[in-house]
Formats: structure tokens, C-alpha cells, sequence
């Protein structure tokens, strides 16, 4: 376990955080389960929440709360302020403008907004080829493949090496003249590795395709700023980053977002409508039609809020620890494969997750034995099927860190895996 | 004053009730007849409530030579353009001093309270200050201007 | 105010409820606003929250918060059955099988799948029609038209009479071969009119048309059995029923439904995926792609419940009350003209709601007067411009009632009303 | 015994390391070799971890004759389906009979522990009696008795 450290402002981006004193904020993780301490290592499928975002959203919806941007009454100016202000802080913790980012109900939502807009903006056809990864995670994989099947366009997948790190060369061979879209994910859901998109973004901009960012898995993980990486577009998830469920955001750069028709189309997104057809305001509200998640968004913005507080410097850097730390007990561990495990030594930039085989035991039986401790893991395909077929397996147990967990957490996961083989006699 | 009556000045129902410069200035003829200059307009609209403005400004060299609308909109509105028109016909402002003007009270509007517009540099418009306490209301207030500023960029 | 009545359970349908009593089930009904009570009459835009709905939220979120649908672990057996029992009690609530029920983000998401499914669904092209009214919200207009744009197909609208009755004699001519989609509102969020829809059913039904269904008036205020009705699709804000915003439901009859192919694409809709392509689950997951909004999902459920609790027809005939003691009061107010005040004397069957307009002054300028009383309604097009064009004004004033409401709530706005043209001296 | 191992009963994992009739009959080969009867055959899949099943089943009149299967996946769903293909083997199950077997093993399986598998009629699948506690792997317990269903129909 980590020990609080004094904080001095110079020091604070460095210093280790404490984990255990964290937790306390959020009051799941004082959950008993199966007679155990929960040990909540599934935060890569969804985070859990700290006190400040449950009050903000319960603040919001028992003094101010009204629907936005269309009453003059005090309640309704009162929520359009907090509401906006929620745009301009979670906009800012991704180092973008207000107006570049767009809320959605969650980064499935964004992704398939991208590619409806998108493939109308482009005007997208036979011959035109959007370039995507084969370990996307399905929200950036079957909306590309259903825009390619209804334009004729195809899609062609950047390989991973069996390292799990994409391959490059590759990705440079791919994307050519007549790619229109380079979609990838920032981090792995499964792997954990954090892509090198500054290079596919360079790749994408040498021959003038839109990029389109998963950031789910970095948001929560990584200081962010969008507008410096220079993607066109980029989707997150709430629920992911210690914010509700409902609501997430898609970032557009301005050029990218005006260039965009709407995707949704109902109330507060337009300026004139008669029967004859509608005009829509300008971005982000063009893409917001009828009532938005409002609080959501203001629970998301006190998540950010939290997030920042924290710095995200020290919390991946906690995290990176916790995943050492993870990667060196597994790898003692008899029968234990590490899916992605760069070069053998985890040399890969990644978060803290790892995902994994235990040879001969299913995945979902040995989900079930670490569950009987109290250890909450993710099993399955993790909603990534083409990458595990890509590793030759169908399902993976995957123990995804947060800054809630502490080294003892990651101790009482090897203990428990060293116990799956001997427990199913294999 | 409370807060309402501080919002709905006298000036304000007064000019709401009866606009002034409105109705727009024939551009065609304008060389002609009213005088020398480039016409520029602007048509904006409140996409909550409907309400919706068209100006038109006639700028002659670097000076705004009049400003005539037409519209409708609630009280806040139409006496915000009404005013604006005033402040312009009794000024004579350059295309910079409107600049500045404009941005002078977008700034006051925006500042929930804290700023005053100056009534030697704003005239009857002064009287919207108080708009600045209702955000739901300041962009009533900012329809005319937001014109103006359109208007005077393509003229 | 009404008086706490015994109730027996016999008794219990059609007894008066206690609004005050209720009212204080909802701690922001008891916020000051203005120096003075809040009167909240903009239930419309979006309702108020009882508690019960905000603990339930947060109970799940502090004590069994987890992906729900893949995870083997304790947590995510727990969430994923809270989950699906919020489907069971919502579907219930609408006279549902739960298989029939649709999670969504709300009555716009719901529309706008209807829209693009269909449009895939029944290969809508030139020469198909799709008929709507001239009344209905943006969200369920605006999707019709860009579907129409898209496919080549045209809209036609059913007109509606001076009176705010929809023309049912224009509707039989509209409705013909060539009628693929009829959709229409339930109950107009202007007029407060409950449509005739059985009769809008039984014309498309003869001619084959899908039927899709705007619920978001109807569903917090009137009884509603939709299989019975024979709808074929039909949309609900969670917001708008006491319920979290970032939640929605779509009603679906299962021949629709499993007729229409999947709108957003993603993680757990699916049954197998490869770079190739995706092979898609049956309804209702074949809709519900990516993290389903889960605690909104359950606080929607608490807040069905909460509605059953009190009872729907309870809870119509008390909203019907205050409707009509609005109609009498503004009525006998110099200057006020109702919208879709039928033969002039509210003879329409009508759910708790009234607009009009202040002959002389703006209905901001209006809405700011009752603000400054704290009377909060809601003022401007309300998200259905077409409609006050046919009324040949812009926007208008709207007061719109819920359970919590009392006489006492109508007798301040109409004390408030009367006041309006004197202020603006006109 | 504690719940896991309630679950993990020496006989489940038992079946799982040494599935009964894993391989499919040939079904072309059917009727000259192995038999007479019609064959229905059923995939079934749990999208959420992949695993997957191929069921075959062999219905001589009213009688299932035989079941035969292939597969992967967690060792709750091969042990029942190896379970489900020795209950067939020994029993010499009708049709309605299978139907109503799947139908109460359903039943149990969904009774969140209320309901106890008997062992007099379900023989070794009796033992998949504590599965219906864990609500999430009631799924994979399920997937071969649904693919028999369907095969059933199917034949
Ligand atoms: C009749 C009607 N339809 C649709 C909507 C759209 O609902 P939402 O904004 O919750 O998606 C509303 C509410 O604004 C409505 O009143
Ligand atoms: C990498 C990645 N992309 C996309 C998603 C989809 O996010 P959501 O389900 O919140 O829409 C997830 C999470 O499931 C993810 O991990």
C-alpha cells in the first residue's frame, strides 16, 4: 500500500498517490462480497464513482433542475449555466474548446456518429477504403464496417504484431490515396498498450484522411490534449472516467465538426424548421438533438473535476506501477499467458490492465473462482472478438486498475490466480 | 427597483413600443437617394423562441451612415435594436468605434451583473445593463448587435 | 389544495390524490425561487424527481455498480439482473413483454432508430409516403424529413382543424397505397390533446403502414396499454416521467421489431464478429449497442413504480382537474388566447397542459413577469414550430401540470396571468 | 461446502476433462450405419464469451435414439452438455419426454437455488443443481439443453 505523501505544488505531478485513502471516496469499495473485500478490478468495463459525482448530479437534480436552453425561468438559466459549464469543463480536461465538444449518451454514440456524418460528409463510395485496426474494441469496428456495406466502400484493418503492437509498416502500406477514414483506438481494452497514434494520425494527414479516436480506455488513464495531438475526432465514455452512465463526449476539430451534417435529428439542434425541411445551428448543438443527459453531464464534469485534481500524471503513473507490478506476479505463475505482452517484458507504453489465458481452465470458470475472493474481473472477448482470434483464443480474464486500487489489491489477485489451476486440477 | 423593473425599464417598453428606425431603408436606391455608401445586412434569429431580426447598415467610407431594421421578438429584443439604431443615427460612429462599441456590450451583457453600461457612451441602450442578470435573456439583447457586427463586416 | 383522502382499494381508482402531500416527495418542490415558492409548471420540458427515484439510482451505484451482460463476477450478476428487472417493470408499465422494450437514450433516440431502421426495414424509396401531422415535436418531424431526403420518399402531413383536433377526414385521404410509415404524437406537447390514435392505427393497419408512435405526453399522464392499442412502435423520455434523464424506451411489436435491422452498432448486440462482418442478436439487444444506461435504467424503473404507486387513471383525472380550472381561469383573463382550446370549451379529451398566448406581449417578456413570481413555464416554439405557424403566432406561453401540481399552483399562475398586460401597460 | 464448490462438483469437472459423445455422428452416414431416424441438428452460441455448441440428435420415430455434440467453452457448459448426451444414451428418451426434461431443467436452473435437480431423473446433470445460484452462468449450464430443443424441432 502506498503511504500518503506531503504534497508540495512542485512535486505533486510526481508524487505517488494514495491509492487506499482515495478508495475511501468511493463507497462501493467498501462492499463485502462473497464474505470478501470487493476487489473491483474491472474498471476497464466501468469505473465506480466517487461521493463528489454522485452529490453533484443529486445537488443538480434537487435544486436547479429544469430542461436547458429553451426556458426563461430561473431554474431552466440556472441548469443551461451549469450544463454549459459541465461542456466547458469536460471539454478543457481533454485541453479542448467548449464548442468542440459534442455530448453524447457514450463513446458508442460518438463512433456511430462519426461514421453516419462521416460517410455522408465524404460522400463516401465504391473505391473509397476506411482504414481501421483488427484490435478495435466493436463500437470502432462494426459501425465502419456497416457504413463501408452500405456505400461500397471497404475497410482494410491494420495488423498487430504478435507482441501486440501495431504493425506500422503495415499501417503505412494501408493507408494510401484512397484512404477517406482512419479510425484506431488510443489504448487497447484488452492489451492495455497505448497505440502510437501520432504516427497514424501523420500518416492519415499525409494523405488527407479524417482520423476518428477511441478514447475510451485513455481518457481516464492519461493526460489528454486533443487539439495538440491534432485528431479530427475523438470519442469517451462517462461511465469509464468516474462519471454516470448516459453520457459521454466526442471531440471535433472545428473544420472537421462544421464540415459534419447532423446524425440525430429532433429539438434544440436546429434554426428554422417548417414542413418543407429544417436548418440546423452550427456545431456541437447541430449534433445534440432533443434533451441531453443533463445530469450526467454535470455529474461527468465533477468526475473530471475529481480526475484533475488528482492529476492524471500521477494517477498513470500509479497505474503503471500497479500493472508492473501485476505483469512481473503473473508472469510467475504457471500456465498464465499475457495477451500483448510487448517484447516479452511489457516494454509497450500501456495502462493498468492486463488481460490473460490460464491454460486449460475456460475463462469464465477461473472469472468464477477469483470471484469467490471478492476479485471482480472481466471475462469474455471483452467486446473484441477479431483480437482474440487474432491471439488464438475466444475468451481472456482481464484485471483492469483504477487509481482506487492499491498494491495490496494486485497481491491478492496473484494470490488468488496461483490457486485457479490447482483448484480445477489441471 | 426590483429585479423585474430593473430588466423592463421605462426606456426599454417605451422604445419596445415604439421602434425606432424600423423598417429598412431601400438598398437599390440608396446611392441615390439616401446618400452615399455600401449596404451591408444581416439577418439573425433566436432558435428558441423564433424571434428574429434583418438589419441593415449603410457604411460610407469608414463611417456607419444609418442602420434601419425590421423584426419582431419580445420587449428586450426590438427595443435593444431600436436602441442601437439611435445610438448610431445620433453618433456617427466608424466602422472601429462600432467594433468596440459592440464588443464593449457584449462584454457588459455577458458579466451577470458586474459591469454598467456607460449612458454618456451608450445612450437609451445603457438602459439594458440589467439584462446582464438574465442569461436567458442577454442573447434577446445581443440579436441587433450580433447584426450590426455582420452587417458592417460585408458592407 | 386537495384534502388527504381515506382510500380503500376499491376506492383507490379514481379517488383524488393528495398533490401537496406528493409534492413533498420531491425536495425541489420545496426550493424558494425569487423570494417566492416555486410553482413548477414545466413538467412538459422535463419533470421533477422523487426521492425514490434518486435513491434508487444511487443505491445501485453505491452497492452494485458493474457492467452489466459480461461479467461473470458477483457485482455484474447483481447489476445485470437489477437491469433487466428495470426492463421487465418499465415494459410492464406500458402494458409490455419485456422483450418488447428497447432501452434508448430517450424519445429522440428512440425516434430516430424507428426512422432509419425503417427506412432499411421496408427499402423506403421514391413514391413511398410517409404521413405525420402538422402538430408534431421536432423529434418526431425532423427524422421523418431527412429520412424522406435521404430514400427519395416523400412526407405528407395530416393537417389539424382550428380547434387543435387533428382533420381525421384528411387523415383517411392522406393514408393510402403508397403510406409505408404513419407516425404521429399521442398527445401534442402544445395543444395537450390526446389524438384519436386508434383511428390513426386502424387507417394505416388497413393499408399496411408501420405505425410509430410519439408517447413522451402520454406516458407520465395516461393509463397506457400499448400492445392493446395495436401500435406498432412507440417512444418515451425517461426524464419526462419522474425518471433520469439519459434513459428512454422504445416500444417495439415483435414482428417489427425483429423485422428492422440494427441503427448503432457496437459492443453486445451481437452474436459473432470478424473483420468481415457482424452477426446481430435478436430484439431488443440488437438495439443496444454499447453500455446501456444502467442507473438511469434503474431509476426509471423506481419512478414507474412510483407513477403505478399513485395510479395512472388517479393521476390523469387530478391533471385533468387543474387543466380544466386553468382553461375557466385564463379564460376569464382580458387578451389571452388558448391554443387548441376545442369548440372553445376544452372539449377535446386533453392531459394536463395549456398554451397561450398574451395578446400584445412577447411570451418571453410573459414568462420573465411569472418568473419573477417563481412561477417557472416554459415559453417559445416548445420544439414544435410548425404548429404555432398553423396557430400564425411564433411562440407561446406553456403550463404544464404533474401529480405534485395543486389548485393552489393554478391560482397563483392565474393570479399572476391577469397581471401580465398591466405591466407591459398594454 | 462452500458455494464454489457447490458449483465446481467433482463430477462436472469430471464430465468437462472427459466429455461423453464429443464428436458428431455423421448424419449422412445415418441411416445405413448407425441407424434409422431423422437428424436435427443445432448450433447454439453465448455471444458474451464465444463459446459454442453443434448438437446433433437422432430421432428414430418418437424416440431420440442418439445425441452427439461438439463444442467449446467454460466447463459448465461442456460438462452439461456430456451430462445431457449420457442422460439421452441411458434413457431412451420420446420427444415430449426430452421436451419436458429441458423445460424443468430450465426451470431449476432459473430458480435462483429454490429448486433441486433430481438425480433420479436428471442423473449426472443433477449435479448442475447449484449452478441456478449464479444467475450469470445459468446461460452456459443452458446452451447444449437448448440446442437439443431446437434439434428436436428441428428432426
Ligand atoms: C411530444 C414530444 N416528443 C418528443 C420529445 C423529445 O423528447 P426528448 O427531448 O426527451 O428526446 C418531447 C420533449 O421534448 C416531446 O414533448
Ligand atoms: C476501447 C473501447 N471502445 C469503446 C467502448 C464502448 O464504450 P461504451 O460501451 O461506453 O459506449 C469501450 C467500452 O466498452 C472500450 O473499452
Amino acid at each position: 500500500m502506498t503511504t500518503a505523501t506531503s504534497e508540495t505544488p512542485a512535486a505533486a505531478a510526481t508524487d505517488p498517490l494514495d491509492a487506499a485513502a482515495l478508495a475511501r471516496d468511493f463507497p462501493i469499495l467498501s462492499e463485502q462480497v462473497n464474505g470478501h473485500r470487493l476487489v473491483y478490478l474491472d474498471s476497464g468495463a466501468t469505473s465506480q464513482r466517487p461521493l463528489a459525482v454522485l452529490d453533484a448530479e443529486r445537488d443538480f437534480l434537487t435544486h436547479a433542475n429544469a430542461a436547458v436552453h429553451r426556458g426563461a425561468h430561473t431554474l431552466a438559466a440556472e441548469a443551461t449555466e451549469l450544463f454549459e459549464d459541465a461542456r466547458a469543463t469536460v471539454a478543457g480536461f481533454v485541453g479542448a474548446a467548449p464548442e468542440q465538444l459534442v455530448w453524447t449518451s457514450g463513446a458508442t454514440l460518438g463512433l456511430n456518429l462519426a461514421a453516419y456524418s462521416l460517410g455522408a460528409a465524404l460522400r463516401l463510395g465504391p473505391g473509397d477504403e476506411i482504414v481501421t485496426t483488427a484490435i478495435e474494441h466493436h463500437a470502432n469496428l462494426i459501425p465502419w464496417q456497416e457504413l463501408a456495406a452500405r456505400t461500397g466502400a471497404s475497410v482494410r484493418y491494420i495488423p498487430a504484431h504478435d507482441d501486440g503492437t501495431l504493425d506500422l509498416d503495415a499501417a503505412a502500406e494501408l493507408i494510401g490515396e484512397r484512404t477517406r477514414i482512419v479510425a484506431f483506438t488510443h489504448v487497447s481494452n484488452v492489451l492495455g498498450i497505448i497505440n502510437p497514434v501520432e504516427k497514424l494520425i501523420a500518416l492519415a494527414q499525409a494523405v488527407g484522411a479524417v482520423t476518428v479516436m477511441d478514447a475510451c480506455q485513455s481518457a481516464p488513464h492519461l493526460p489528454l490534449d486533443l487539439p495538440a495531438l491534432g485528431v479530427d475526432l475523438a470519442a469517451f465514455s462517462g461511465h469509464k472516467m468516474m462519471g454516470p452512465y448516459g453520457v459521454g463526449g466526442l471531440y471535433g476539430r472545428a473544420e472537421v465538426l462544421e464540415s459534419m451534417p447532423p446524425f440525430l435529428t429532433g429539438g434544440s439542434m436546429i434554426t428554422t424548421v417548417t414542413l418543407e425541411g429544417a436548418q440546423y445551428l452550427p456545431p456541437p448543438q447541430r449534433f445534440e438533438a432533443g434533451t441531453q443527459p443533463i445530469g450526467p453531464a454535470i455529474g461527468l464534469a465533477a468526475a473530471v473535476r475529481y480526475l484533475d485534481g488528482i492529476g492524471l500524471e500521477r494517477i498513470h503513473a500509479h497505474e503503471v506501477m500497479l500493472a508492473e507490478r501485476m505483469r512481473a506476479g503473473l508472469a510467475e505463475i504457471p500456465g498464465i499467458r499475457l495477451l500483448g505482452d510487448a517484447a516479452g517484458a511489457g516494454n509497450a507504453p500501456r495502462v493498468g490492465l492486463w488481460s490473460f489465458d490460464v491454460e486449460g481452465v475456460h475463462a469464465h470458470d477461473a472469472g468464477q473462482f477469483l470471484d469467490a475472493r471478492g476479485i471482480a474481473v472481466r471475462v469474455g472477448h471483452h467486446c473484441a472478438a477479431p483480437l482474440h482470434a487474432r491471439y488464438g483464443v475466444t475468451a481472456s480474464v482481464r484485471a483492469s486498475t483504477a487509481l482506487y486500487n492499491t498494491p495490496d489489491d494486485v497481491d491478492v489477485l496473484l494470490d488468488a490466480v496461483s490457486g485457479i489451476r490447482p483448484y480445477f486440477g489441471v | 427597483m426590483n429585479e423585474l423593473d430593473a430588466l423592463y425599464r421605462e426606456l426599454i417598453l417605451d422604445h419596445s413600443k415604439h421602434p425606432q428606425h424600423f423598417g429598412l431603408a431601400d438598398a437599390s436606391a440608396g446611392e441615390a437617394s439616401a446618400g452615399e455608401g455600401r449596404i451591408g445586412e444581416s439577418y439573425q434569429k433566436n432558435p428558441v423562441c423564433g424571434d428574429e431580426i434583418t438589419l441593415r447598415a449603410r457604411v460610407d467610407g469608414e463611417t456607419i451612415a444609418d442602420v434601419t431594421w425590421e423584426g419582431r421578438g419580445c420587449s428586450i429584443s426590438q427595443a435593444s435594436a431600436s436602441m442601437l439604431a439611435d445610438l448610431v443615427a445620433e453618433e456617427g460612429l466608424s466602422r472601429a468605434e462600432a467594433v468596440a462599441l459592440i464588443e464593449g456590450f457584449r462584454e457588459a451583457l455577458r458579466s451577470r451583473g458586474q459591469l454598467e453600461l456607460d449612458e454618456d457612451v451608450y445612450g437609451d441602450a445603457a438602459a439594458l445593463s440589467g439584462v446582464s442578470k438574465f442569461s436567458a435573456r442577454v442573447k434577446c439583447a445581443m440579436l441587433a448587435w450580433v447584426a450590426l457586427e455582420d452587417a458592417i463586416a460585408k458592407a
